[in-house]
């Protein structure tokens, strides 16, 4: 065991917590309308409280367990951490104990379903999206993760590369958004009325506390105070300045001036494709996949959308699932075995990547997109998705949460 | 000259604006308040303790300065596009309006109220 | 009696509140509200989706009860200190006041307006 | 029919309310607002530079429709629950009321106003 | 030296930091009225600036320098950080810079008297406020600092066990919070007109932070990036969740919908609970912890309160004192000597741990209540430690801070 | 290579992150009107973007760059991060990646251009901004944080200190926003109207953000987890204490309260002068320079610059450029060898540390100055530094950025 990593990891975790709440939450909380505010945030914070209970109770076996034989899904045999101590353990991470990577991983298995939150904002059921987002945690999530990172895992022994969660994370949640709210329908009103965010600023804080968490996500998922930490870091960076920087140029081009909610999307954007590919990218390289990524998510978001009509009301397929889905090919094209020597060598450099990576981009989707459209049968028939419209006239916050964000007169 | 005062449901603040403009009303200065109505309010809970919202609920104010004849079409297009049938639509209140003055050009009547 | 309502431009407001003072016209109630006037709105932009600003812009509202006698003067110290001469420099409407109660005192009529 | 505005301290609101209730007027609308009056405002400091609040202090604006029968139980209504007997305690306005719609049933005159 | 556990304990102090402001300031800040929320952030800033000058100047001395004696109080020989260098200090922390055994401290003892601020909200003179928290924290803190954590402190040497401040910080806090708001009075208007909270988002991010800096506060009382520092990060998240779910699942169940407030109300009561404990017990016992604490504030807050009718504004008394009070007699119950061999094994784990856990639950409230009815009387008597009626009336941010939060008009 | 230092490298890293976004950006939006606010937002964040990518491109080589021979600039062997590695350079730090203190310095480039926007907030073009800022950072911060800490540099050779940037960032940004504020003229309606801070508690919240960050600027600067790092901690802690607390006693004396700006304020300068010293002086010492730089920035703020009448807006010089200077010369004063062997004895110790400091202060303001002054004329020439009347009239957020901070009717 070494100190150093273990201090990182542990601050990692950290900062990886921060992201959910209040980074995502404040996030998503300053974009939706003032009466919808408090919905957005409750979601959030019991999202954290529930998927850390069912991650220590049963998740974390699932998805990092002793695979059960066909690379599918792990055993039961660390459910309610049995097994799981002090000691490190060698197949994920040598030299922290394992109770440290467990509450690591944790984190990821809370923030990639409230990334959904994002699709059907405004106007689900808060019954209905606690069961769902439970169901869909261990029924798309925890099986994705083994996939991909447990040992034993399909995706894992076909060799793909996922750094830090661009298929597990961001893929994932990013389509299964996409299917959710096309399930779910326009909000009400929707492009009749210009929905305006209530509060930018909350926009701007939770993007830089996105930001400031996920150097504890990519750069965390070296699990040591290591080079590949720092390489992780900075790819980082400055594929998110990249992207950031390129988004505003955008809007600068196409509409007279830059906005700093376009600025702080485009950065989410290439926090999200340099999530797979930070450990196994050089810094130079980053920049491309960061200027890409705004490109890719500038489109989904402003003309595809548009065009289809579909209600992503604070566009989480559009940032996450595009971003995620070109970060997790870019990954294939870009990858250096001079970077990291554990990783391979993508297109670019001779190498054979870009197959597996294309593969989970193929059949990552399809999994999440066909079991959310189950869940969301199974949940709304059973309990409702969508909130009656006289409640989504009210709001959600008063409707759901029986509070008010802020008083008017005092 | 009339002084249309109109409180309306927060939701339907663009159909009525829109409504307005349709006959010819572009000019309406609109502001947030809340309202106490027949309409119940919704109750809230503060860290276990539950209290009727006391019934002070959102609305919409619109304040229209307009030349007689305008007076009906005004009321008309509000009370059709801001309906919904349900309590808590609103209300319209009418005053007399003396004198109306444009700050820019100092003009007074019926020609500064456009 | 006079009630005067005023809608002008929200940096006008410290140069209109001292013109008022210095007519000796020191009460007055002030609130922010959104105009739909000729003067035209910004285009925002959010996420790549451009819209008119719905050309609601922000101005600022006074109300001001006075008797008779200060009401020529009010307009004139509110057009002169709030022009600037373009569009949106907004208006001034006027509406007859039956009644005034101070409630401190529960003076009425002239002696309670000031 | 008459509409009555009034301005009262903002912690004498739910007082106010109740009184108005209390004689049988519960239909009101509420809003914040400043004003500038006899009362005192507070010095702020930022930063080293102290300045007069511009005695611009918050004050709530209720404005409430009645028939006239109405008018002086309100107005005594009031006055009772908003007095503290300090400069500050506000003012009541009555003006006259043309017309009253209520949008939901298009009703008019003196039955829409309840 | 580690350079490992130096860095851990470097960044659990800067996390601890971030409780206090903006942590607790928000969380505390968004739940009073419009026109006093500068005066609780004022607080909290400046109880940040003295209390780490009292604490370098004397405080450190008294709580953790060498006994005088008696168990009762440390000397002054440390006084001025005099030989508090860059050497570990052996009894505490053999590992890392004295220095930062020394700050880290600071950090406690800064949030525990800010933490009373919750009781005394909306009608405190600041001056009173400040001469207060300065005798306050020199005669209460620093003592039951000594005793418990101190060489030689009595509660110490008796085998009463408070990993990171059950009974030194929360206990405390919450029981003078609790004396304070019963002599203070209540707040005009109270429960004549509503009081609601004027912002709670802002309550959202403030408890988010507290849970975020919370993590350095407990894991980092391990003084180490070590298995036991694993053992308290996640024991400590997972009663926290338990907390949080417990507490939105009574309301809804009481009132028909969960509140964000509820929810972020519960996770600050499961902070509190396991802050004694989280070093001793396992995560599956946290999760009892979480759940019942959870219970016992709600019944606090919601039924005690409201039946005897004291004004214990933002519930100091009802989360801290009954939480710290709860999780001090779980540790007893819960603590096993498989987790820390360091510590005991309670009640359930066929040891006696519980006695004298109990017996700093009997005598930690006393002594904290009894000097803080003497201090408020000396400071009531000398400065007078409420505000003029229309001083509260008007606000505390304009008559005691002459500044007002938000512009109205522009 | 030791992973405890390279962990607590990267933790700071992350922390003065937080410093520019949220933390600045807070700090200064929530001192502005409420129509500019996502303008500041906007540059702070924008700043993170663009020089985050000037940085690895060329500007840490020209800073930390090998010596193009006169101690004038670096040259551009490691531009676009040639030779910059995972192996440390032993020349800046020897037990961490080279990578990651090229991170760490990439976040000193950043935040020091957008403490200037301070100064001329409320009324710079947008476009103007980001040529202005690109070029001051290549022109004015990269030569002189070569000439103060790169291998070479003559303010190094010739014995200047300056631990974490008193000189480099403070310094440089305070005296350049000086003259810019001056150039540009003062806001319309300056001093007629009164400019109320549109929401304090954002301006806390960026203020306890910033104090946060701090921490991984200053003790960060010691690259590793050790004694050096711990005594920059505490000084940085305690100086920010005591000028928080020297201010607010200061507006009490005069105004009669105490404001939690001028709290916040006193810390930052606090934080402002400690920089240069913090690993050179020890903790007794730091007292005294926090209460002095909290006189001095008062004076500056509230006396001297009503007197002469320039708009620096939000203070930036009065606060980053009266701070640095003094924390500049009060290392000359109190530093020790007995704190700092590798450093040297100030005046009150003995030794000769003025004179370099004396230096460093005289030259350094007078390079960033009269580069300034160079940088507005040719970009006011080019684009035009200010924005029309009609615009500053609108508020900068509708103008430059096309969007709205907050909605007002919903
Ligand atoms: N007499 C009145 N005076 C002032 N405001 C009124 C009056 N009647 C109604 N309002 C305003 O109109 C709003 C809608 O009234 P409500 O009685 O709920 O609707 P409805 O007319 O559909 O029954 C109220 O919330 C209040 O703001
Ligand atoms: N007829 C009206 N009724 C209500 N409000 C009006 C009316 N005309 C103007 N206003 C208010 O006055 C503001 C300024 O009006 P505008 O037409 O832009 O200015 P100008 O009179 O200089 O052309 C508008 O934003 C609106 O709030
Ligand atoms: N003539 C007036 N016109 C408009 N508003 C007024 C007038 N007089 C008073 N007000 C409003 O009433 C509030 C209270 O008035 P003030 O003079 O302070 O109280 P009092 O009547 O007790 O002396 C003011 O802040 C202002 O909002």
């Amino acid at each position: 065991m070494n100190t150093g990593d273990t201090a990182w990891v542990l601050i990692s975790t950290v900062l990886v917590f921060a992201m959910t709440i209040p980074g995502l939450a404040f996030f998503y909380g300053g974009l939706v309308r003032r009466k919808n505010v408090l919905s957005i945030l409750m979601q959030c914070f019991i999202v954290m409280c529930v998927i850390s209970l069912q991650w220590v109770l049963f998740g974390y076996s699932l998805s990092f367990g002793p695979d059960t034989g066909a690379g599918i899904i792990g055993g039961l045999q660390w459910a309610g951490l049995k097994s799981v101590g002090g000691q490190p353990n060698g197949d994920y991470a040598a030299t922290i104990p394992h109770m440290v990577f467990m509450i690591f991983q944790a984190m990821f298995a809370v923030i990639t379903p409230a990334l959904i939150i994002g699709a059907f904002a405004e106007r689900m059921k808060f019954s209905a999206f606690l069961v769902f987002t439970l169901l869909w945690t261990t029924l798309v999530y925890d099986p994705l993760a083994h996939w991909v990172w447990g040992t034993g895992g399909w995706m894992r022994n076909l060799g793909g590369l996922d750094f830090a969660g661009g298929i597990v994370v961001h893929v994932s949640s990013g389509v299964s958004a996409l299917v959710l709210c096309v399930l779910l329908g326009r909000r009400l009103n929707y492009r009749k009325s210009p929905f305006r965010p209530h509060n930018l600023p909350f926009t701007v804080l939770g993007g830089a506390l996105l930001w400031f968490g996920w150097f504890g996500f990519n750069a965390g998922s070296a699990l040591g105070a290591n080079e590949l930490a720092a390489n992780a870091f900075v790819t980082t960076h400055i594929a998110t300045a990249a992207a950031g920087l390129t988004w505003a140029l955008i809007e600068w081009q196409q509409h007279g001036a830059p906005t700093v909610l376009g600025a702080t999307t485009g950065a989410v954007a290439g926090l999200v494709a340099i999530t797979p590919a930070c450990g196994f990218v050089n810094p130079m390289n980053a920049i491309f996949i960061g200027i890409l990524v705004a490109v890719f998510c500038y489109l989904a978001v402003a003309v595809v959308k548009a065009k289809l009509g579909y209600d992503d009301a604070l566009d989480a397929f559009g940032v996450h699932g595009v971003g995620g889905i070109w970060g997790t090919i870019a990954t294939g094209l870009f990858a250096e075995k001079a970077v990291n020597a554990a990783g391979a060598d993508g297109l670019f450099f001779g190498g054979g990547q870009l197959w597996p990576q294309l593969i989970m981009v193929g059949v990552a989707p399809l999994f999440a997109g066909v079991m959310t459209w189950i869940l969301f049968k199974v949940v709304d028939a059973w309990i409702g998705m969508r909130v009656p419209e006289k409640d989504e006239t009210i709001g959600l916050d008063l409707t759901q949460q029986s509070e008010a964000a802020y008083t008017v007169i005092e | 000259m009339k002084y249309i005062v109109a409180l309306i449901q927060p939701h339907k603040l663009d159909e009525v604006l829109k409504a307005l403009e349709d006959v010819q009303i572009p000019l309406v200065t609109v502001s947030t308040v809340l309202g106490r109505g027949r309409q119940k309010g919704v109750t809230e809970v503060y860290r276990g303790a539950a209290r009727e919202a006391g019934s002070l609920l959102k609305k919409v104010k619109l304040e229209i300065a307009v030349n007689e004849d305008f007076v009906e079409p005004a009321v008309r297009a509000i009370t059709q596009s801001a309906r919904t049938g349900e309590v808590g639509d609103g209300k319209i209140f009418i005053l007399d309006l003396v004198e109306t003055i444009r700050i820019r050009t100092s003009e007074r009547g019926g020609e500064a109220i456009g």
